[in-house]
């Protein structure tokens, strides 16, 4: 193992973040000194209540919401499920078709299955070899029959960023409900939900440096939503349970933060990950970019290197103290290949051998730098190993 | 996740490469099911003298190449006919649960290529105990069946 | 207002409880130095899995479970809706019945509305006057069509332990799943899911001095139960959602403090429970005790004031620094009184005018006394407001 | 939740009693339903000289029982039937919304007493704007259809 080990260069910033200290810090007296119950009467009760009221607000502003269509739950999947089925099980009479894509994140995708178990039927849109959903195949997928388009703002695994307005607009001119997951889109993509004609959109705190176990959904005024959590009268009766208030605050910060210069974190990020991309596919062989050239997060680079497989690439990086994932981190336990890169037409050996590298504030040019040196010794090394690569002649220049 | 008995034949395999003049040659797996593997005996007296491999898989699948090839190296042909996968899960102090199936590749490996080596001595191919009716009590070289 | 505005005399433990600062120093690495994601494959996410395994040891060995049958989740809220629109929905080729009480949290109550729109029956059993519900007639409700037997281990409200042991070996008997809500009762009252015969069990972190917006569901290995939250792979599947790691730290840390010595815990808390309800009894006029005069939470005294009305006398003991409840909190914002006073025979009138004091680790002697000051002028001087006082003569004489 | 001004006439409310002598009385809610208050007027020349109230409900009940009786002390017969919830809200800064409803018994009780007080001089009595056909423009006292 290496220096490096135990401070290691994380860039798995899809996966989860670290918590800005400023959130810790709006955090903090809500543990201890502010611990009592939002909903009890007494004032103790007061300040917990405004802490959430002003997340709520943060949260709305970051969105172009109003805050009284602002509910917070414990995380995108929550609210994934959350929007999905509540969107389909309240409106039922009306029809029974959703409309989403091959690509989404497991708790849209899930969800969906589980509602064609119970008579809703649902159709998955394929995605270009960047793994951009076409607006026109929106539009054609809609029937009568159907009540939701669910289609997530930015892909968490190849990072490609939907045209998210085209396909608002198109919902509301067929009356149709929207959907998105913005869950990876926090602070990367600017959101507006009315000029963007969004109708419900999930998000979730740790991806944005906020707390983990944490999350909202936004919901247009009007939407008719079943709730998913039943119970107490919290988040004005739609969502039961004895708020979260650290977590809630610590949201609102962390997106207040993440959304204050959108332009400029992304213009940083970019830079890095334009480095990385350019010299990752310019010294090491029989590599490509996943994903979108341009309509990318500006966080996220993911590679296949062919004749090598992803888990054994993120495990040599790791020992050399890089962190970065292969596929979705909640999926990396499983053998299949990821879906998303499957949709994009990628054979199961190359999307086995793919490598996500997402940036993320406290990244720095020396850490892409040693990315840069390690990367290519990596893979030749696992290149060796490999039956696949091709002999000698054709071979790998050994990485020095 | 692995242990660092894993994690160290994974980093530092032994035994990776080709072996020109093989008496046994195995290949197992396909790369869109995720694991290959290709190994390499070389033979003297029934017993393998030397062996090589080259894997295409995850980190449980490489390390388990590198454990096998390592235990196999100087056994008889029938001693590493017998070499299971539980065994070879053993001596990398455990695997986990959904990383079990990435030894059953060296073993596999190891028996195509000790059958390849017989049939080019013109012998018939040992078969593994799920595939004769010994009941699992012993197959392959001791298999009254066999 | 008075002095003691600043830092009240807190006594709504059942409400939320402030987290203690054993737990606060077991979740603080979590938030920044091991925030990686528990999924993740490089070592860096080895601490937070850790962590994670080590929360569902504790909270195991609180139950009698193994740690493979204890399932994190956001709340008390979502392991209720979870347990009980998971085994109805994987049950319902078996069976369409469930069998509850009354006086159940709304999380049980309104998930059971929810069912009964989805073709599900309940039956609501009562209870007698001290809240209990009659073992006798949970044997009774069971049809060949039960598939679940729902019945807290302890009422939020009136404090009264249920006969949960009696019940589960009842549904055990009869082949039926069994369910207790036992959010108020972790710390208070002994569990052992074994002896106990209890399939699915629901607890809360912040009613037991950890954090808002973590709990659990026990799941005896090999129930039938489908999931509430579709997604990624987390909780064994069972669960989608990147782990709350700090707040599943906490709850660990917090249950095992809870469950170190419940007997101390409980004979503390029950002197000063008693010291309440033996001089609130004998100094104030006109007032009864809720609930069960032995089988109760040591923590919970809960009392009706005749002629006056309990937000009234929440918010004059708030002005004196007082933090009380009346019916749960969650639904104090509500018009309707308590469902479980009504439920123990209360008239209207009655129940409107209750108390609850719910004592936690942090209350003294001291505490009480104040409480034992401040409430009878309290009810005094509301009475004297109150059209419904008796005449001078039958009159409650004036709290000095 | 409550403004400040809520709960200062909340926890020092003004008018609390009775009237032996009241030449108006209303009562007006039930025990049961959550709120009740009782009103007691004492009227000179059409004028409010004395009011008097008790009440049984939660805090925004017993602040508005409070603020409203302030109010009309001194009011006519016909301002203090004008007075409308909306108007006791206002002077109280504000009341949540689920609590709106328990301004309305204030002035319910005051309109109650006031048709007590011309019941009692044979008068018949005012109506609210919502039970005749004036369209809202102006009822009760003022109204040609009262
Ligand atoms: C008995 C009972 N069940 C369930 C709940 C819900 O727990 P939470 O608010 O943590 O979701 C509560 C808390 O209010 C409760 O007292
Ligand atoms: C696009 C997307 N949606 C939903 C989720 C689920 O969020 P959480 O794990 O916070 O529940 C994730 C995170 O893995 C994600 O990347």
């Amino acid at each position: 193992m290496n220096d490096q080990a135990e401070r290691p260069v994380y860039m798995d910033h899809a996966a989860t973040t670290f918590i800005k200290p400023e959130v810790i810090a709006a955090m903090a007296p809500y543990f201890s000194q502010y611990f009592g119950n939002p909903s009890s009467l007494y004032r103790f009760a007061g300040e917990p209540r405004k802490g959430v009221d002003a997340a709520r607000e943060q949260v709305a502003a970051a969105l172009g919401a109003t805050p009284a269509e602002v509910f917070f739950c414990a995380g995108g999947s929550e609210a994934d499920n959350w929007a999905i089925k509540g969107v389909a099980l309240a409106n039922h009479k009306r029809g029974d078709h959703i409309v989403t894509t091959a690509i989404e994140h497991h708790a849209v995708l899930h969800t969906c299955e589980w509602l064609e178990k119970h008579g809703f039927s649902v159709t998955y849109l394929p995605v270009d070899t960047f793994g951009r959903v076409d607006p026109g195949d929106v539009e054609e997928a809609i029937t009568g029959r159907t009540v939701l388009i669910s289609v997530m703002t930015a892909n968490n695994e190849i990072g490609t960023i939907q045209p998210v307005a085209r396909i608002g607009r198109i919902a509301h001119d067929h009356d149709v409900l929207f959907h998105t997951d913005a869950v990876q889109a926090i602070g990367a993509v600017p959101i507006d939900v009315e000029s963007m004609n969004i109708d419900l959109l999930s998000l979730s705190g740790h991806k944005f440096y906020g707390p983990k176990g944490t999350g909202a959904l936004y919901v247009r005024r009007g939407t008719r939503l079943e709730n998913l959590v039943h119970g107490g009268g919290q988040e004005r009766g739609r969502r039961a349970g004895t708020e979260n208030v650290p977590g809630i605050v610590g949201m609102g910060k962390a997106i207040e933060l993440a959304t204050a210069d959108i332009e400029g974190h992304n213009r940083r990020l970019a830079a890095m990950r334009d480095r990385l991309i350019r010299e990752v596919l310019s010294t090491i062989p029989d590599s490509r970019l996943n994903g979108h050239p341009t309509e990318r997060l500006a966080n996220n680079a993911n590679f296949s290197f062919r004749y090598v497989e992803g888990e054994s690439i993120l495990l040599m990086l790791d020992a050399r103290g890089i962190c970065a994932s292969t596929g979705s981190a909640c999926s990396s336990a499983s053998l299949e290949p990821s879906h998303v890169l499957l949709a994009t037409g990628l054979a199961h050996e190359e999307a086995h051998g793919s490598l996500r590298l997402t940036l993320g504030d406290a990244n720095t040019e020396d850490d892409v730098g040693y990315v840069l040196e390690v990367l290519p010794e990596v893979i030749g090394r696992l290149r060796q190993i490999s039956p696949l690569t091709p002999p000698a002649g054709k071979r790998v220049p050994e990485a020095e | 996740m692995y242990t660092e008995k894993v994690m160290e034949e994974f980093t530092n395999p032994k035994n990776v490469g080709e072996l020109a003049d093989a008496d046994g040659f195995g290949e197992v797996g396909s790369p869109s099911c995720g694991d290959t593997m290709k190994l390499y005996l070389k033979v003297e007296d029934d017993r393998i003298v030397d062996v090589r491999f080259r894997t295409f898989g995850c980190a449980a699948a490489i390390a388990s190449s590198s454990m096998a090839t390592t235990m196999i190296r100087g056994m008889t042909l029938a001693e590493a006919w017998d070499l299971s996968n539980a065994d070879v899960v053993a001596a990398l102090g455990g695997l986990p649960p959904a990383k079990i199936h990435c030894s059953v590749l060296a073993e596999a490996a190891i028996r195509t290529a000790i059958n390849d080596y017989r049939a080019r001595r013109g012998l018939s191919p040992w078969k593994p105990c799920s595939s004769c009716s010994c009941g699992g009590d012993g197959c392959g070289p001791h298999c009254e069946n066999g």
